[in-house]
C-alpha cells in the first residue's frame, strides 16, 4: 500500500486497515423496553405466538441454509437471522391489513405474513408450489392477499413502491398504512431521498424502517453513510425514531405507537431500527470485515433466546411446553423440505405465464 | 368525426378515462395548476381536483416508483414525464419494477399504469433533450409501447393503454401537440392494441413509419406518387406489440420495404422489423430491407446540423430509389 | 372541482386555489450585508468591475430574449435576469482555478467566467463561432479553460459531476475547489442526496450552491419541497449557510469565507441563496403561478440597480462615467449580434465532429 | 502464455494499467476492503492505497456521476457495478452525460471513463438480476460496448479500454470469472476495439457470438463438425463498434448465418447484425439470416424454466439446421 502519509483518502477505513487497531462496534444499541406484555397490551398467547414465529423464522432459515449447502437448489440466499425481533414485533403491532414491503432479506417477513413453511421451502427450491410459483426465489417472497408485497432485490427500488401503496391507501380512505423496511445499505440510495421529500409534502401514511444490521455487504454503516441514520429525516421535518430491534417487545411497542400515529393522523414516519446480521450477506461471505468478537457480542442479545428466556422467567409456558413448541416447528420445517422436495417444477409453459394480466405478448416467440 | 388538435385528442382520452374510472389519477411535473408543460392536461385539476390531478416534485425515479406502489394495490396511474429524457431517470422503475414485480411475484400484483410524455427531438434542443426511447423500451420484455402519429390514434390508442391491466409506455411529442386531424367522435372510442394501419395504399414499396416519422414518410409518397412510385405506407402504431402480420403481408404484396425510424440506427424497431422481414419473407424481397434512421451521433443545437441529423422525405425518397433501383 | 372537503389532497395548493387569498411571498429574503467594498477587501475597480459584469449579463440576454422573440434563433431560452449577483459575487470569491458548473440557466455563469459577448451570442444562434461551437446552444454555455465546465439541462445531472471535479482536485492535491450551482427544483433528485452523502463521506471540496429564486417551473418552492432547503445538510452533518443573492456583497463576502474553509479543510458545503427569477421559467412561460405584485416586490431589490447606486452613492463614479459604461456594454453586446449573424454555420461535417476524444465511429454511417 | 482465469486477466489488465498511469483509479461497491464482489479488484487495495481503490455507497447514479465528473478534469476513472441490473440506475449519466458532454460542449472536454462489470444472468438470480445489456447500451451514439468471451480477449480489451479517450462500457460475466484460458505474456498487450476475431474457420455457416452466448456456439460447433457442418465461429468481442466487415466477409463465404444473442430479441445486437448483414450481403444469402436469443420473456428464478430461458447449444444447432436446410 502507497507510503504516503498525505496522500488523499476517500472512503473511511475500515477494520482491517485501521491503524489504531480499535475495533468499533458497527452498531449500537439503544436500551430495550422495560414493560412487560401486558402493560403492553399483549395477552400470553401473544407472547406465545411471537415466539412460535420467531422461532419458525430462525429454524426455517437455519434448515435453507443447510439445504443450500447441499445443492439443493441455487441463487441468493440471504439470510434474516438475528433481525427476527423487527418482522415479529412489527406484524403484530400493525393491522392485518396495512402493507408491508421489504428488500431481499424477505423469508421472516414472508413467513410472518402468513406465508407457510411449505409455501416458502418450496419457493426457494423453485417449485410450482412455492409462494411465488417458483418464479422469484429467495428474493420474491410475497403473498399478496396478506397485504405483503415482495421481496425485491434491487437496493432502494421498494421504496418509492412502498410509498406508492401509501398513496393508494390515502387515496382509497381506507385506513390502512404502509410500511417499508430496507437496509442501512439502501439508505444511500437516491430514491430514498425523492420518496421522504414526497411522503412529507403529501402526507402519505408511510412508515420507512431502516434495519440498520451493521453492514451492507462488507461494508460497515458508517464507511458508506454519514451521521445517524435517523436523523436524516430531520431534513425533511418527517417525524423520525431510534429503536433497538433486538427485542420483539420493543419493536412492538414503538411500532405500534407509530403506526397509531401514522394512521390517526396521515403522515410519514422514519425509523432507524438497530439490529445485527448474524450470518455473511449472502452465503459466499467470507466475512473478513468483522470480528468474530463483534458477532458474538451481538449473539449475547439474541431476540429468539430473549423471549424464549422471558417466556420461562414469567412462567408462561414451562420448559417441556417449550420444547414441545421447539419440536413442532422443527418438524414444521422438515416437513416443508419434504414438500419442496416433493413438489413438481413448474411447467415448461409456465415460462410465458404471469408476465401479463391482460393480454399477454412475446415478440417473436418461437 | 371532430378535428381536434393531437394535445386535444389526448386530453379527451385521459378525461373520459378519468369520468369512467373513480381510480385512474394522473401525475406529474406541472400537471396540474400549471396545466402541463404542453397543456395536455389542460383543465383537469379543476374538472377532477387535488386529489386526482398531482403536480410532481423533479423527482422522476421516486413519483414514477409511487405510481408503480399505487397500482399494484389497484389504481391506474397516469404518470406523465416532461419528456422521455428525463424518464432515464426513472428506468429503474421502469424496467426492474412495473414490468417484472407481476412475474416475480408470480402474478400475485399486478401493475396496470401508464408512463406517457413527449419522445424523440422537439426542434433544436440538443443532445440531452432529443433522443427517441420507443425502440428502448420495447428490447425489454412485458411493457408496450405506442408511439402514435396522428390525433385519431393517439385518443383510440391512450384510452386502451389506459385500461390495458399491465404497463404501456406511450410516446407523444412536443412538434406533433398542435398538429390537428379528423377524430372519431364515436361514444367510447377503443383502438386495439398491436394492430397497425395501412394508411396509405400502394403496390410498389412498402414503408413503415410512425410517430413523427409517419408525416415524413407521407411527405416522400406524395412527391415519389407524382414520379409514379406507389407506396403503401404503414403506420404500426403500437411499436410493441409489433404488428408484423401486416407488415409482412404487405411486403409480400410490394416486395419491397423501407423502414423509417426515429432511433437511432443500433438496434432501433427499424432493425428488428428489417431482421424480420428478411427472415419471414425472404424469397418475397426483390431486393434488402433498408432504413432511415436518426444517424449514429448526438442532436447538434445548430439549426443546420439539426436538420441534416433528423430524417427527411429526401432520405426517405433515396432509400424507396434503392429498393426499386430507380438510382 | 370535486367538492368534497374530507377529499384527500396530495401536493400542497398554490396560488390560484388557495382559498384563504394569502399570497405567500416564495423566497424569503435574508438581510444583505452592511459591509462596504473596502472592508469585504475589494477595491474601487473591483466594484466598477462587478458591476461591468452584472450589467453586461443583463444586457446580454435582455437582447437575446429580443433576438428570440424575433425569430433569430430556436430551441430553450431560460433567462438568468434577477440572479446576476450570485454569478458575479461567486465568481469574484472564488480562485481563477476553481470549478464552476451550472445547470441551462448557464449565460451569466458564462459570461461572467469568460465567454465573450460575441462567444455567447454565437452559440444562441447557433453558429460555428459560438462558446460550444453551436453544438450546445443555450443550455450549454462552457469554457472549460477557464474551469466553467457548462451548462446542463438534465435537472440535477451535473450535481455529481461537479462532486467529481472535487474529486479530481483532492485527487491531484492541486488546491482547486469546485462549486455548482442549481436550482432549487434540482433539489428533489436523488443525484443530490447520493452525492451529499458522498461529498461528506469523502470530505470533498465541493460548495453545493441551490440558487432558489422561488420557483421550479410553475412550481413554487414550498410545493416540491419539504421545509428549509439549507436544513437538508443537517442530515448529512455537513455545513451549510443561507443567505441573500440579491447583493452582490452579500454573496461575495459569503463565498469568500465559505471557499476559503472549503479549501483549507477539504469538506463539502451546503448554501440556499435566496433570489428571484424575474422572466418566465423558459420563453413560453405565461406566468399565472404568480402574482405582478410579487415580482415587483422582488424587483425593487434589483441587484443590478443596487451595485449601481452604490457606486454613485459612494462616488466611486459619476452618473456620467456609470453612463458611458453602459452605453461600451449595450455596444458590446450590439456588435455580438451582429458578430453572431455574421458567423457561419457550422459545416455539415462538423455533426459529426466533437463526440470522440479518441477514434471516432459511427455506427452504420451512410 | 500463461493460464488464467478470467478474473485474473481482468485484474491484470486493470494492475498494468495503474500501474502505468497515476491517474487511472477504481471505485465501486465493494471494490477495496472486500477485495471485489467477485474478486476481480483482489489486491489492488494493498497495491495501490486507500486514494485509489476506493469502496463507494450503494449510490450508482452518484458516483457514476463523480467518475464523469472525474474524467472530465483530467483521471481515468474505472467505475465498478456490481451487476450492470443495477447500472440501470445509473443509466442518466451514462446515456445523458458521459457520453454526450463532449458533443454539448461543443469539444471542450472529454470523458475517459470505463464502466465495468458483469453482464447478463448469472444462475438462477431471477428477473431483475439477469439482463444482458450489451444491446442497450449499443443503441445510443457514443459508447464503446465490449462483451468478451475469453480471458486473453478480456485483458487485451481492458487495457484499451481503459485507455480509450471515451467513455466505454466493459462486460463480463459473473459465470465465466472462474473460465480459464491463455493469455498472452506480452509485455503490454492491448487488442484494437473494434476487431471481431474468426475463432473456428468453417465453410457452411457463419455464427456470430460474444460474450458467454460464444461458449454456447462453441459447443454446438463442436456437436456440427460431427455431423459434417463446419461452423466459422465470429466472436465480435466488442459489441460496439460491430466488425461487420468480418462478418460480411465471412458470410460472403458460407452464405448462411446465424446470430447468437444473450439479450431478449426486440433490437438486440442479433437484430442489428442480421438486418445489416441481409443489406450489404443480400445476394449472397442462401438462407434467411437466423438468430438464437433469450425469449421476450424475464428470467424465472426455477431451475427449469431458467434452463429453458437461456440460449443453449441445442437451439444454436436449430438455427444452424434452419438456415442449412437440414431440418
Ligand atoms: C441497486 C443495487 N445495487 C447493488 C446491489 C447489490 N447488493 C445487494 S444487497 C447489497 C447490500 C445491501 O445492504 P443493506 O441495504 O444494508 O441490507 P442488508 O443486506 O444488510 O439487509 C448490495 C450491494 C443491488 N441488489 N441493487
Ligand atoms: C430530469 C429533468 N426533469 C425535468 C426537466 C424539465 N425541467 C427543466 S427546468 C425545470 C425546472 C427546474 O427548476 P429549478 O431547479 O428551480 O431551476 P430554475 O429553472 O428555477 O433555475 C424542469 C422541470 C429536466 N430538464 N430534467
Ligand atoms: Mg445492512
Ligand atoms: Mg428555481
Amino acid at each position: 500500500m502507497s507510503k504516503n502519509k498525505h496522500e488523499a483518502v476517500f472512503a473511511p477505513i475500515g477494520l482491517n486497515y485501521d491503524n489504531n487497531g480499535k475495533v468499533e462496534k458497527s452498531v449500537d444499541l439503544p436500551p430495550v423496553t422495560k414493560k412487560k406484555h401486558k402493560s403492553l397490551g399483549l395477552s400470553e398467547d401473544d407472547v406465545v405466538t411471537m415466539f412460535r414465529q420467531m422461532y419458525l423464522q430462525r429454524r426455517f432459515e437455519e434448515r435453507a441454509m443447510q439445504m443450500y449447502q447441499k445443492g439443493k437448489f441455487g441463487g441468493f440466499l440471504h439470510l434474516y437471522i438475528g433481525q427476527e425481533a423487527i418482522s415479529t414485533g412489527t406484524v403484530f403491532a400493525l393491522n392485518e391489513r396495512d402493507d408491508i414491503i421489504t428488500a431481499y432479506r424477505d423469508h421472516g417477513w414472508g413467513l410472518v405474513r402468513g406465508i407457510t413453511a411449505n409455501e416458502g421451502m418450496a419457493e426457494l427450491f423453485g417449485k410450482a408450489t412455492g409462494c411465488s410459483k417458483g418464479k422469484g426465489g429467495s428474493m420474491h417472497f410475497a403473498k399478496t392477499e396478506n397485504h405483503f408485497w415482495g421481496g425485491h432485490g434491487i437496493v432502494g427500488g421498494h421504496i418509492p413502491i412502498a410509498a406508492g401503496l401509501a398513496f393508494a391507501n390515502k387515496y382509497k380512505g381506507n385506513g390502512e398504512i404502509s410500511c417499508c423496511f430496507f437496509g442501512d445499505g439502501a439508505v444511500d440510495q437516491g430514491s430514498l431521498h425523492e420518496t421522504l421529500n414526497m411522503a412529507q409534502l403529501w402526507k402519505l401514511p408511510c412508515i420507512f424502517v431502516v434495519e440498520n444490521n451493521g453492514y451492507s455487504m462488507g461494508t460497515a454503516a458508517h464507511r458508506h453513510t454519514v451521521g445517524e441514520i435517523y436523523e436524516r429525516a430531520n431534513g425533511y421535518g418527517m417525524k423520525n425514531a431510534l429503536f433497538n430491534g433486538m427485542d420483539a417487545f420493543t419493536v412492538y411497542e414503538n411500532m405500534k405507537k407509530i403506526a397509531d400515529d401514522v394512521r390517526e393522523n396521515s403522515i410519514p414516519y422514519f425509523i432507524e431500527v438497530r439490529t445485527y446480521r448474524y450470518r455473511g450477506h449472502s452465503m459466499s461471505d467470507p466475512q473478513k470485515y468483522r470480528t468474530k468478537q463483534e458477532l458474538e457480542e451481538y449473539q449475547k442479545t439474541d431476540p429468539v433466546e430473549r423471549i424464549k428466556s422471558y417466556i420461562l422467567d414469567e412462567k408462561i409456558l414451562k420448559q417441556e411446553e417449550v420444547e414441545t413448541i421447539q419440536e413442532e416447528i422443527e418438524q414444521e420445517v422438515l416437513d416443508a423440505i419434504d414438500f419442496a422436495e416433493e413438489s413438481p417444477f413448474p411447467e415448461p409453459e409456465e415460462l410465458y405465464e404471469d408476465m401479463f394480466a391482460g393480454t399477454p405478448y412475446f415478440h417473436d416467440r418461437q | 368525426m371532430a378535428v381536434l388538435q393531437f394535445r386535444e385528442a389526448l386530453l379527451q382520452a385521459i378525461d373520459e378515462e378519468m369520468e369512467r374510472d373513480e381510480s385512474v389519477f394522473i401525475m406529474g411535473e406541472e400537471v396540474a395548476e400549471y396545466n402541463g408543460a404542453y397543456k395536455v392536461t389542460e383543465g383537469l385539476l379543476d374538472k377532477y381536483g387535488f386529489k386526482r390531478v398531482i403536480d410532481t416534485p423533479i423527482s422522476e425515479l421516486g413519483f414514477s416508483g409511487i405510481g408503480v406502489g399505487a397500482a399494484m394495490k389497484g389504481l391506474r396511474p397516469i404518470v406523465e414525464f416532461m419528456t422521455f429524457n428525463f424518464a432515464v431517470l426513472a428506468a429503474d422503475q421502469i424496467l426492474n419494477h412495473a414490468s417484472k414485480v407481476r412475474y416475480m411475484l408470480g402474478g400475485q400484483a399486478s401493475v396496470p399504469i401508464v408512463f406517457r410524455g413527449p419522445n424523440a427531438s422537439a426542434g433544436q434542443l440538443a443532445a440531452t433533450h432529443s433522443v427517441a426511447y420507443d425502440s428502448m423500451y420495447a428490447h425489454f420484455p412485458g411493457l408496450v409501447v405506442i408511439y402514435p402519429s396522428e390525433p385519431d390514434d393517439a385518443k383510440g390508442l391512450l384510452k386502451s393503454a389506459i385500461r390495458c391491466e399491465d404497463p404501456v409506455i406511450f410516446m407523444e411529442s412536443e412538434q406533433m401537440y398542435g398538429m390537428k386531424g379528423e377524430v372519431s367522435e364515436e361514444k367510447d372510442y377503443i383502438i386495439p392494441i398491436g394492430k397497425a394501419k395501412v394508411k396509405r395504399e400502394g403496390g410498389d414499396v412498402t414503408v413503415v413509419a410512425s410517430g413523427k416519422m409517419y408525416h415524413v414518410a407521407k411527405k416522400a409518397a406524395e412527391v415519389l406518387a407524382k414520379e409514379g412510385v406507389e407506396m403503401e405506407l404503414i403506420d404500426p402504431r403500437t411499436i410493441k406489440p409489433l404488428d408484423m402480420e401486416t407488415i409482412i403481408q404487405s411486403v409480400k404484396k410490394t416486395n419491397r420495404c423501407v423502414i423509417v425510424d426515429e432511433a437511432h440506427p443500433y438496434g432501433g424497431m427499424a432493425a428488428e422489423a428489417g431482421f424480420l422481414i428478411q427472415r419471414e419473407a425472404f424469397d418475397y424481397l426483390d431486393a434488402p430491407v433498408r432504413r432511415v434512421t436518426l444517424p449514429d451521433a448526438h442532436a447538434p443545437f445548430a439549426k443546420n446540423l439539426f436538420d441534416l441529423w433528423l430524417p427527411d422525405a429526401k432520405k426517405v425518397i433515396d432509400a424507396v430509389n434503392a429498393v426499386t433501383y430507380r438510382n
